[in-house]
């Protein structure tokens, strides 16, 4: 029973960890309260998915791939593909990363904080003047966030 | 002189798949630099590309009706298929790409009048925003490979993320709900690419759907349509994972809002058909019984977001919550999975990006006029404004799905197809939908047309009281620039009506048809 | 033989235009009135003019546009739908005129709306006759529906605003019911053509499922035809101004209902498949149960506007009892009778009207020796009543007769018990009126001195009054409707030998 | 507090489906998986003699997949535009400009206008930082880093290198500089500005796609260009270009988020 683990591990062990890692930070975006913890745990999420698809690009014995004249054989080189598109998603991480930073930052000028419950109060606190519903604009979007993180259907549960 | 003019034009005409993204994006990137040269120089140079985008989209669906088996490849570099990235354009989505750009650039001509008095930076950057939108939705339209569908997808929800923060204060947390929401839905979107391309190892969706029919017992293809449902549903903001959309759509900045209410959740669903009946094909189990979990959240997604609609006051948020009522019709033609629910849910997907596109261009010169945006205060409008009281109702009923209006035959499709499969639940539900539509809809008739007068602070009076002497006679209830997109969407939602039966014929059915 | 022709596109497309052009002439009230009498004048010219026609024979189509992938926005002008086309659009004419005296007189505001959905209304109307297949006849079905909704909330006021939000809770939900049934009729017959004596054969379901779809379908008919457990909408919405009240509670709106149930009754599922079925018998429970109910609700009704309306809605259930009788002189009777109630009913509602604006009366009780102010207006109201109730040489009595002759055809005594009851109670809520205005108890009444309506009013008031005893003694006078009423109702039994 | 637990358990009955997936997916680093040999060895045996470039992933980067490589530009360029959007553009503008000039004193009735000294209206970040060791290290250390990323730029097919890695090192040489000099620096570009130079490297880059359009290739098709060089030298030519757009574009953006920064940070000084 252990060596089967063994191998199963050995062989495909780091997807586990890539899964386990990416659904942390799922976890973490949804349950923390405060907005810059989110925003550290969707980078966290970015980072499992670039090292989910590094995972394909893996050969036993590979060389980088640069041509350097020496292997001949294609199946001498790793596969290049992965590295190629993960170049993409690291800029689009960073770049998704950058504007997150200054929505906070605006976020912290106009509304004095980022912890979630401030912001959704405090839009109450704020602007008590407004009518009625905005109090109950913050309960519906508790209630249909409760609503959907409830039905469990094979997907990921959203955040709000 | 003759002679390049023709040379030119030959060039575009061989051209059109890359040239309808290519020229707005370059117009988007030169945008800062020619406002920086001269204020009024980025705007037009971003709104001219947007025209020629939607020249260039009319003449790409008219040359891909004529070519042989209604389709397009083009391979970008150069680089043939499997290799290289290739554009994949069928009437389908060169159809969409035309709405897509008719409704940018009625979007672009209707935010001149909210950014006249804005120094260079913010007017040629908010342009910018607007061209990279448009490109982004236009690529995830036409293109034929997955990792590109991936960057079209961050380029436009970036875009939309900084359009939405343009919005003023309470935009700010609504974008940076959406930013993170939307990362999660393009996180499932890689991971669902990653799964695939273990599978089959290339990124083409042409070449990846060949490889995949024989792979379809893999129970990797349950992860996979999980994912690609998790992606494809929050960037639709469809029923579980709308919790971002009221808020986004509501506070985002008034000139955008329609191209980011109207397109921006209508293209990941066409992604959502392309995927399950182009590349995997609906006659392999798996994908019947994740196309049926789609149907069964887009009904609940019908009835969810009409009761919420039912008490909002703000009118931008009712026709929020509506559009995930409307996601829900989309879903749920997808669900029925026949050729007539297709129809259906592709026609609704038309038919919503005009409805939506209308009522919040509408809801928009209210807003720039009287700085309402309370259904409570919309007494005797239409004294005031008569035109964008015409696209209130028109919208109205296409929402509640009166016959003369495009609302009624998606809707009429998608019973036949639910009628042919025998779903009589799903019969109920579109009944029940557009009942609860009209509840909330004609309540808003009834407070322009029965409410009395309610005293708004009229924007022209105050710059009659500014000016004094100097204030410009209205003689128009809006500025023209904001008055002919209203209009022009107004009488669009009957045209739709009308013509509904050429985009069936010769479309949907023509390119529906190789699939069922 | 089918002949394709511009007409009964002009009929529909005059009041629609015209509706636009009301629309934008706004600020000029005498251009605004000529454009809603040129639509009414133009309609009534192409319908009338197509009547000599299809008393000959031959069909008039026209294709307007393609709808859906398989159907097509056809217009057909067939024996029924002429008959209807004619009445509500030269009515439309009458109204047109009286309409205008009426809001004048009255200083009603927004008349630029009103005209405007007015003509829409009718526009919806003459399409509903002319549809030629049941998609058709949904879209301008639904037409009627929202085109109607404004008129009802004219006045502006909350009790004219739950009115309306009643009236569209009574019409919207039956109407996506028909919408369904539309649908499994398509998916079921693979048609949707109007074909006399019905397209729908017992081997396309089971005996539940085919009569399940029947209540779909009929239900939208029924409710705007104001069948009794449906009918909550019609009285409320007297609050709207008489000429809505005239023209379209008492012939567009409500016979558009009884039409279509016609319709559906002889058109879409035929007589053979509906005597199979236990529908038809139980329709005509509903009707009689509506035509006993509602002469004795009128009965107590004071307001002059309600008790017509109540009246109407008996009157209409003869025309559904004629249909489900299923046969040639029922049906004949039913056609008939939606002529001549449109006639009689219209010239009683322009009656109320013209007591509203000249004497600003609305109740019976109140209205003791009117009689001698307004002497015409009230013997046309007398006109309509003796009509009504079914006195020889009327044109009322006309269709009682033939309904009677069908009843006793199609074995039913029941029947002809019901119509005459119902004849003696349409005594005991219309001959009281006009007892009291024109044979005063107490004599000192406040109406001494001859203080008629004004001529726009009491024109058309003569016009319809006049007409109705024509039409009593000739049945076919003018656009031979008598005849097109028995070639449909043969046309529609063919089939059936009884 | 409920439904924290409620998404714990949805989270692990994915996750527990995801892992049990990998069962079916290849063996890390078996080079007989799918993956690694339908297409990726066409991209390792023709990389050399299709995009003149040894190292394959910048061959597959800048050549077979350009044109991914052009949209990530524009998301660079993008984030960099909403950034300083959001950040850089006050509201609160008209109260900065009153305090340009002091009062002095009123001369015969005309006041006397003496513009205030520019440091005191700006933040801290404005004023040189740090004393003279880093001041003396920075002048060695700025200099040669710039130096290295130009070799990055040009030798990046070569070698692991290329436009993004080239850019993100020029950039620094200029923040450091910005920082350490503060107002004075040397080398100043506004934020705005900044942006606006990320957009045209961004541009260059499809320029270079345009380029090919022209002479009757397709899009990026660098064999196309009407250079009168070889086919090798062409693509050669192509890649450098495109490297030299993105280069631009990153040093450009990650200054202008920059500056951005700084100015935001001067806006809440005086608020």
């Amino acid at each position: 029973m252990l060596e089967t683990v063994n191998t199963f591990l050995a062989a495909r062990g780091i997807y586990c960890l890539v899964f386990i890692l990416f659904f942390l930070a799922v976890y973490g975006m949804i349950t923390c309260k405060n907005y810059m913890k989110k925003m550290m745990c969707m980078n966290v999420m970015q980072v499992a998915v670039i090292l989910f698809f590094l995972c394909f690009a893996q050969k036993r014995g590979g060389v980088i791939p640069i041509l350097d004249g020496v292997t001949e054989a294609a199946s001498g080189y790793l596969n290049p593909i992965p590295h190629a598109l993960m170049l993409t998603a690291i800029v689009v991480s960073l770049g998704t990363t950058g504007v997150a930073l200054a929505l906070l930052m605006r976020m912290t000028e106009e509304y004095g904080s980022v912890e979630e419950d401030d912001l959704l109060s405090g839009k109450a606190r704020k602007k008590k003047e407004e009518s009625a519903d905005e109090a109950d604009e913050a309960e519906a979007e508790k209630e249909a966030e409760k609503e959907e993180t409830a039905d469990v259907t094979g997907k990921d549960p959203d955040e709000t | 002189m003759r002679h390049d003019r023709e040379v030119l034009l030959i060039m575009i005409m061989n051209h059109l798949p890359v040239l309808a993204v290519v020229v707005p994006l370059s117009a988007a990137l030169l945008s800062l630099l020619l406002s920086r040269i001269n204020k009024n120089l980025g705007k037009a140079v971003v709104i001219l590309s947007l025209v020629f985008a939607f020249l260039d989209a009319v003449g790409l669906t008219a040359q891909v009706l004529q070519a042989e088996g209604h389709l397009i490849r083009y391979a970008m570099g150069n680089w043939d298929a499997p290799i290289g990235i290739e554009f994949y354009v069928d009437p389908i989505n060169a159809l969409l790409a035309c709405f897509i750009t008719f409704i940018a650039m009625c979007a672009s001509i209707y935010s001149l009048s909210f950014l006249k008095d804005r120094e260079w930076l913010q007017s040629g950057g908010y342009y910018t925003l607007i061209a990279l939108l448009t490109v982004g939705l236009v690529g995830m339209t036409l293109t034929g490979d997955v990792f590109n569908l991936y960057v079209y997808l961050e380029i436009s929800s970036l875009s939309c993320y900084g359009l939405i923060a343009l919005g003023g204060k309470r935009s700010i947390p609504a974008a940076f709900r959406y930013l993170l929401i939307g990362t999660i839905g393009a996180s499932f979107y890689l991971l669902g690419i990653g799964l695939m391309y273990a599978m089959t190892g290339s990124l083409n969706m042409a070449d990846m759907g060949e490889l995949l029919q024989s792979q379809m017992d893999n129970p990797l293809m349950y992860l996979v349509c999980a994912s690609l449902i998790g992606a494809f549903g929050i960037k639709m903001a469809q029923f579980p994972f709308h919790a971002w959309q009221p808020d986004a759509y509501a506070y985002s900045h008034p000139g955008a809002s329609p191209l980011i209410s109207g397109a921006m959740s209508k293209v990941p669903a066409l992604a959502m058909i392309r995927f399950f009946f182009f590349i995997f094909g609906v006659q392999n189990l798996v994908i019947v019984d994740a196309t049926r979990l789609i149907g069964i959240l887009g009904a609940l997604g019908m009835i969810f977001g009409s009761v919420m609609a039912l008490n909002q006051t703000d009118f931008r948020r009712m026709l929020a919550y509506s559009s995930v009522a409307q996601l829900g019709y989309i879903a749920l033609g997808i669900g029925i999975g026949n050729l007539y629910g297709v129809t259906g849910s592709y026609l609704h997907i038309l038919n919503h990006l005009f409805m939506k596109g209308g009522l919040f261009f509408a809801i928009g010169a209210i807003q720039y006029r009287f700085g309402i945006v309370n259904i409570n205060q919309f007494g005797q409008l239409h004294k005031k404004m008569p035109f964008t009281c015409f696209t209130i109702t028109m919208g109205a009923l296409a929402m509640v799905g009166i016959p003369p209006t495009g609302g009624f035959f998606s809707k009429w499709y998608l019973m036949m197809g639910a009628m042919d499969k025998h779903l009589y639940i799903y019969m109920a539900v579109l009944v029940l939908s557009s009942l609860l539509n009209a509840i909330y809809f004609l309540r808003v008739l009834e407070k322009i047309f029965i409410a009395p007068e309610a005293r708004l602070a009229d924007r022209f009076d105050k710059e009659a009281r500014r000016d004094g002497a100097a204030a410009k006679k209205h003689f128009l209830e809006v500025p023209a620039v904001m008055l002919v997109p209203i209009v022009v969407f107004g009488i669009g939602i009957v045209a739709m009506g009308i013509f509904n039966s050429q985009i069936v014929e010769f479309v949907a059915q023509t390119a529906l048809k190789g699939v069922f | 033989m089918i002949v394709t022709d511009i007409r009964p596109l002009l009929a529909v497309a005059f009041p629609l235009v015209a509706s636009l052009l009301i629309l934008f002439s706004g600020k000029k009230p005498n251009i605004r009135e000529a454009f809603s009498i040129i639509a009414a004048v133009g309609a009534a010219i192409c319908a009338l003019s197509m009547s000599s026609g299809v008393v000959a024979g031959n069909v008039y189509e026209f294709v307007l546009c393609p709808l859906t992938d398989t159907l097509s926005l056809t217009l057909r002008v067939d024996y029924a739908g002429e008959l209807f086309a004619c009445v509500s659009s030269f009515l439309y004419v009458v109204v047109a005129f009286y309409a205008i005296g009426y809001m004048r007189g009255h200083h009603e505001k927004d008349q630029t709306g009103f005209f405007a959905f007015f003509a829409i209304c009718i526009c919806s109307a003459i399409g509903i006759a002319y549809s030629a297949n049941l998609l058709t006849f949904f879209v301008f079905f639904e037409m009627l529906t929202i085109a109607t909704w404004p008129l009802v909330f004219h006045e502006r006021n909350d009790e004219a605003k739950f009115s309306g939000r009643k009236y569209l809770i009574y019409t919207l939900i039956p109407g996506q019911l028909l919408l369904v049934g539309i649908v499994i009729v398509y998916a079921m017959s693979g048609t949707l053509d109007f074909v006399a004596g019905g397209f729908m054969n017992d081997s396309m379901g089971s005996k539940l499922m085919l009569s399940v779809v029947f209540f779909l379908l009929v239900g939208a008919g029924a409710v705007k035809a104001g069948m009794m457990p449906l009918h909550g909408w019609l009285p409320s919405a007297m609050v709207a101004p008489t000429p809505v009240s005239a023209l379209l509670h008492a012939v567009a709106v409500v016979k558009a209902g009884a039409f279509g149930v016609i319709r559906i009754i002889g058109y879409v599922y035929g007589p053979e498949v509906l005597s199979g079925l236990k529908v038809t018998q139980i329709l005509a429970v509903f009707a009689c149960v509506t035509i006993i109910a509602s002469s004795l609700i009128a009965f107590s009704q004071d307001n002059l506007k309600r008790r017509l309306a109540y009246s109407t809605i008996g009157q209409l259930s003869y025309v559904v009892l004629g249909a489900c009788m299923l046969t040639s002189l029922g049906m004949r009777g039913a056609f008939f009778q939606i002529v001549a109630h449109a006639f009689m009913k219209i010239t009683l509602f322009m009656v109320a009207g013209a007591i509203i604006v000249t004497a600003h009366k609305d109740n019976v009780s109140q209205m003791n020796g009117i009689g001698k102010a307004m002497p015409f207006t009230m013997i046309a109201f007398a006109i309509g009543s003796f009509g009504i109730i079914g006195v020889p040489f009327f044109n009322g009595f006309v269709s009682k007769w033939n309904l009677l002759r069908g009843a006793i055809q199609g074995g039913m005594p029941i029947y002809v018990v019901v119509l005459l009851i119902s004849a003696m109670l349409g005594i005991s809520y219309l001959v009281p009126v006009i007892f009291t205005a024109f044979f005063p108890k107490n004599k000192e009444t406040e109406f001494k001195e001859f203080h008629e309506a004004n001529p726009f009013m009491l024109v058309p008031i003569m016009i319809t009054g006049v007409l109705s005893v024509v039409m009593g003694i000739n049945p076919n006078f003018g656009p031979h409707l008598y005849d097109l009423a028995t070639l449909a109702a043969d046309a529609v039994m063919k089939g059936v030998v009884h | 507090m409920k439904y924290k637990i409620l998404t714990l358990v949805v989270l692990i009955i994915l996750c527990g489906a995801f892992c049990a997936g990998t069962a079916y997916l290849p063996e890390i680093g078996d080079p007989q998986s799918v993956p690694n040999n339908h297409i990726s060895d066409y991209y390792i045996e023709h990389s050399e003699e299709d995009t003149a470039s040894p190292n394959i992933v910048s061959g597959t980067l800048a050549d077979y997949r350009g044109y991914d490589t052009m949209y990530e530009t524009s998301v660079m360029f993008v984030s960099g535009l909403v950034v300083t959007l959001l950040l850089a553009v006050n509201q609160k503008k008209d109260q900065q400009k009153k305090r340009k000039y002091d009062v002095t004193e009123k001369v015969m009735g005309a006041e006397l206008l003496r513009p205030v000294e520019t440091s005191k209206l700006k933040g801290i970040m404005n004023h040189p930082f740090g004393g003279i060791i880093i001041d003396v290290s920075a002048r060695l250390i700025v200099p040669f880093s710039m130096m290295y990323a130009m070799y990055v730029l040009a030798a990046g097919e070569a070698s692991p290198g290329g436009g993004f890695q080239a850019g993100a090192v020029l950039a620094l040489g200029m923040v450091l500089g910005r920082l350490m000099k503060g107002e004075k620096a040397s080398f100043k570009i506004p934020g705005a500005v900044a942006v606006l130079l990320a957009g045209i490297g961004a541009f260059f880059y499809v320029f270079t796609g345009w380029l090919s359009l022209f002479n009757g290739g397709m899009f990026l098709e660098y064999g196309a260009m009407p250079f009168p060089i070889s086919y090798h030298h062409l693509h050669e030519a192509g890649i450098f270009m495109i490297e030299a757009g993105v280069t631009l574009c990153v040093m450009m953006t990650i200054v202008g988020i920059m500056e951005a920064l700084l100015k935001r940070e001067d806006f809440e000084e005086k608020d």
